[in-house]
């Protein structure tokens, strides 16, 4: 397989949206959290699918169809291949990582009763919350959230732990968190959680293709993440587990391809898989997304991680050099995922974006859809630098001139 | 878009209205009360009046936002401390259609306001320059028409 | 606006896939009404917002998320008003058809008690019939079909009327069956379910796209339709209906984006349509959909309309010269959708398909997702042929040929 | 893919079992029955049999399906008529590895079956080969085994 080196224009190359310019300057996107950009092997192969390939799924005898079919299989297998997970009969694809974590939350509906216990974090994302709140109010099943220090943004092990009980049913939590950057203590969760019979959620919506994730370490029966926050298509996300694990979801969306057979007031279900995926998938994002894996894989995960760990380091040490700023989570940039969220007194989040994207500096400003952890920090917004395989350390620079900028223009 | 105009986001009285508030003390016996949120960013303003009859005797804009809000929350304070109430919702009313485009900032006069139409370049941000008029709007105006009632 | 007639070769050109061959022959692709193909504007659509301007949408305020947000929003607007709908607000971008369904489904359910009733038909695609079995399952609501002719493809418009009663809360119906290829009286079937207090659902699947479809004057209260199926990406459908209407759904999937205020127990929704859009939308796909409509208006959706029942009655006489097969669904060309669905009793569908592939023709064989319908035709599956605006009459001769050659290699 | 061997997948004896599909006859007292679907395209399958001990006395093979579908059932009748239980399933598992790729059709004597094989080129019809072999080992030979204890 190629070899290639981060940090070298050999993989800028490959975006070409790094060539643009915002405002008159190059532009410097440090907004990967949010989502990442693409290769041009990803455009080009979602492309080539439309253009030689296209034809709905499953159902199809002609040769387009079947063309159509195996390149929406192959990504299945290639997602399952990519996290060592058990196989492809155990990959859903949905809309979105959000849209993988509802389908667990009404899947599982039909298990719950009030009174049992879902178990969660403080620092999850809203996708992480909110279909809980949703499910816990429709089947009085109660929620607990474990906490985190708002000094070192390190979760409170011991007390999600010991919020594991006989009433649990499900543990979810975030690999990464996409606003703090700590990177959770998934397995020994998933030990706790499963010592107490009850299932594992992880969001790795963060965390993969950022860094090696083996999913039979992690120890989740859930697995979800999205293609568009690891460099491939919109409209694409996953829900990993195995066969076993899923049979116990009842399905949620009706329609074409999920089921086998239908009569006006009954019908009976499609294998696993196929039976969380109704209507006409988006295979033009499946057919693209291993392209999107290839280029991860051909410059080596750790590689990645290392290089991310770098551009933490870099903009630690940088923000700190700022003086007067207030960095939330983890201070070991070994420690946190690709990304610095902060506070400068002096200038609000939304200023701050709005002035350094005058600079052509991407940055995200606001509660980035975590509004229990801000209150938390005692915030109401953060600013947010996020990074993957493309940013530079020069980049980390643009965004210190940016920042002072805005302190002057702010009159600060 | 090339460049961008600043300077006419941060215009000079925004700026003076962002480091030195008006009515940012609380009042000590508000009339009313009502809050505003901004869900895209979680910015939270607070307004409380203090009526006498139909007239705003006293009002305080509290919570932390952006410049531009807080600019904004200000110059609210300044504006209708003193009017009656449908002489607040008229101003709230005409500003909220300057900001969406539905009037020029000529056909009305909007005193210090006039500063923010330089917002609407920024459309992300002309909710940000709305959120204490909309509030007062949306929420405040409507209480304050119950309690004057009362 | 550019004007352009269809069955030249100015409408084929725009194509790129239509020039390729399947087994040493020009594809002849008469599958359109499974997923249509992609004009090159949108392809290039999609891959150019993936080149200049990705990011995601709303929280951002950088300049490429502005301008995301921009095509986002530009495509709630665009198909507005392609369809004549009251506004943007009342458009709800989700998945796939299947997805606004569903989404209608599980909104309503909180309103619904066992013994209301849902009002349905024979003919619809399981898209329209799994959800509601799905809902009454859980609601203990119950089910009423009408009917149509096996013969003529008619709906029992009499019967459906008399099905609607007070207990009635919905009435869903498609507006073109994919099988059948009849257009349904949806006006006539809605002044009754609003007489009776009743909303209308209407599955415009095989119709916005192939034939001028104004909201209006449909009289639904929900419009669903696909975009894959309408020349633009796949990944995207719509939910089309009013604010006040959407008003009633009880928002389905939570996370980001749909959320006003969020504590770890409690939420509350964005406003409108934004409640019903959890997670990061397919954002690239809504840039890119909006150059499909631009084709369809630069034709005009009377001129699509008329070379689609030109289509019909060539492939109706085509069919009935070769001899010895049922059609089903309308014999009045203007009378059907831009399909014919056929029985051979000398070929299996499957065999059809497998064979005629071999020649280049794309048919599709199968139940086409509506096995209910078939078991009313007596069938159990059919071979359907479907166009669109690049569908030429010499691709319905090469149909006819490669019919004949099935039946001479299956020794018929 | 630039040609395609369709004279693989319609072979003569293929052809054959298919106009003239042998146990078509439904059995007057089956001892078993029954039914498989192939969610795909909708086709069903009925099996029937008629057991004498663990011995398969006779069989039938109902339900109309594609040429594939209906040769393979034809065959199927032909080949495990007379057979035991265990041998009717060794044949299936056989059958079903070759079609998945996960044995060499060279290794085992399918007998008329072996016309079969060509439908690995054209992956989407495997499962028409399959079906009723499928419902023989998921269903049949299960029910079987009971009825037999009984
Ligand atoms: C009439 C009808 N309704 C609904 C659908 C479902 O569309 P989708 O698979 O895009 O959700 C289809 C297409 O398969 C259809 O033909
Ligand atoms: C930690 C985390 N979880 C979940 C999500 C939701 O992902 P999506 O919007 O693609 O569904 C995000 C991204 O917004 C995230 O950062």
């Amino acid at each position: 397989m190629e070899t290639l080196l981060v940090d070298g224009e050999a993989v800028r190359a490959r975006f070409p949206i790094l060539g643009r310019t915002v405002h008159g300057r190059p532009l410097v996107y440090l907004d990967t959290a949010a989502t990442a950009q693409r290769p041009e092997a990803v455009i080009e192969a979602e492309a080539a699918y439309s253009r030689e390939h296209n034809a709905n799924v499953h159902r199809g005898i002609h040769t387009l169809a079947e063309e159509a079919t195996g390149a929406y299989e192959g990504c299945r297998r290639r997602v399952a291949a990519f996290l060592g997970a058990p196989g492809p009969r155990g990959v859903v694809m949905t809309r979105n990582a959000t849209a993988a974590i509802n389908l667990v939350a009404r899947g599982l509906e039909h298990t719950l009763g009030a009174g049992d216990e879902i178990v969660l974090t403080v620092m999850e994302h809203h996708a992480n919350l909110v279909p809980w709140i949703q499910l816990a109010r429709r089947t009085g099943a109660v929620l607990r959230h474990a906490g985190f220090d708002p000094e070192t943004g390190e979760l409170d092990l011991d007390g999600m732990i010991r919020l594991i009980g006989p009433r649990t049913r499900l543990v979810g939590l975030v690999h990464v968190s996409n606003v703090l950057g700590t990177i959770n203590p998934v397995a020994e969760v998933a030990e706790a959680a499963h010592r107490a019979g009850a299932l594992v959620l992880v969001d790795a919506a963060q965390s993969v293709g950022h860094m090696p994730v083996a999913y039979p370490e992690l120890g989740a029966d859930f697995l979800v993440f999205s293609a568009h926050k690891c460099y491939g298509p919109m409209g694409l996300g996953f829900l990993v587990s195995t066969p076993e694990t899923l049979e116990r979801l009842e399905p949620v969306e009706g329609g074409g391809e999920m089921i086998e057979r239908v009569e006006l007031d009954a019908a009976t279900w499609a294998e696993i898989p196929y039976r969380f995926e109704a209507g006409t998938p988006n295979v033009a994002a499946a057919a693209a997304f291993p392209a999107a894996l290839d280029l991860l894989e051909a410059i080596g995960l750790p590689a990645v991680r290392e290089h991310e760990i770098a551009l933490n380091a870099r903009a630690v040490e940088t923000l700190e050099r700022l003086g007067g700023l207030r960095i939330v989570g983890p201070r070991d940039p070994a420690a946190r995922g690709g990304l610095v969220a902060f506070d400068d007194p002096l200038v609000h989040p939304h200023d701050m974006a709005t002035i350094v994207d005058t600079r052509g500096v991407a940055v995200r400003a606001g509660h980035h859809c975590a509004q229990p952890l801000h209150r938390v920090l005692g915030l109401v917004a953060t600013t947010r630098a996020s990074w993957g395989v493309y940013t530079t350390g020069d980049e980390i620079e643009a965004l210190a001139g940016a920042i002072a900028f805005a302190r002057r223009t702010m009159g600060a | 878009m090339s460049t961008i105009p600043l300077d006419e986001l941060y215009r000079e009285v925004i700026l003076d209205h962002h480091r030195h508030p008006r009515g940012r003390k609380p009042l000590a016996h508000p009339d009313v009360e009502a809050a505003g949120l901004n869900p895209s960013c979680g910015d939270e303003v607070t307004l409380q009046l203090e009526l006498d009859g139909d007239r705003i005797a006293d009002v305080a804009v509290l919570g932390r936002g952006c410049a531009v809000s807080t600019a904004s929350g200000s110059m609210l304070a300044e504006l209708i401390r003193g009017r009656t109430l449908d002489e607040a919702r008229a101003i709230a009313e005409r500003f909220r259609e300057v900001m969406h485009g539905e009037a020029a900032p000529e056909e009305v006069d909007l005193g210090d306001l006039e500063a923010l139409t330089g917002v609407r370049k920024f459309p992300v941000r002309i909710k940000c320059a709305l959120l204490p008029w909309v509030t007062l709007l949306d929420d405040a105006l409507a209480r304050a028409g119950e309690a004057d009632r009362d």
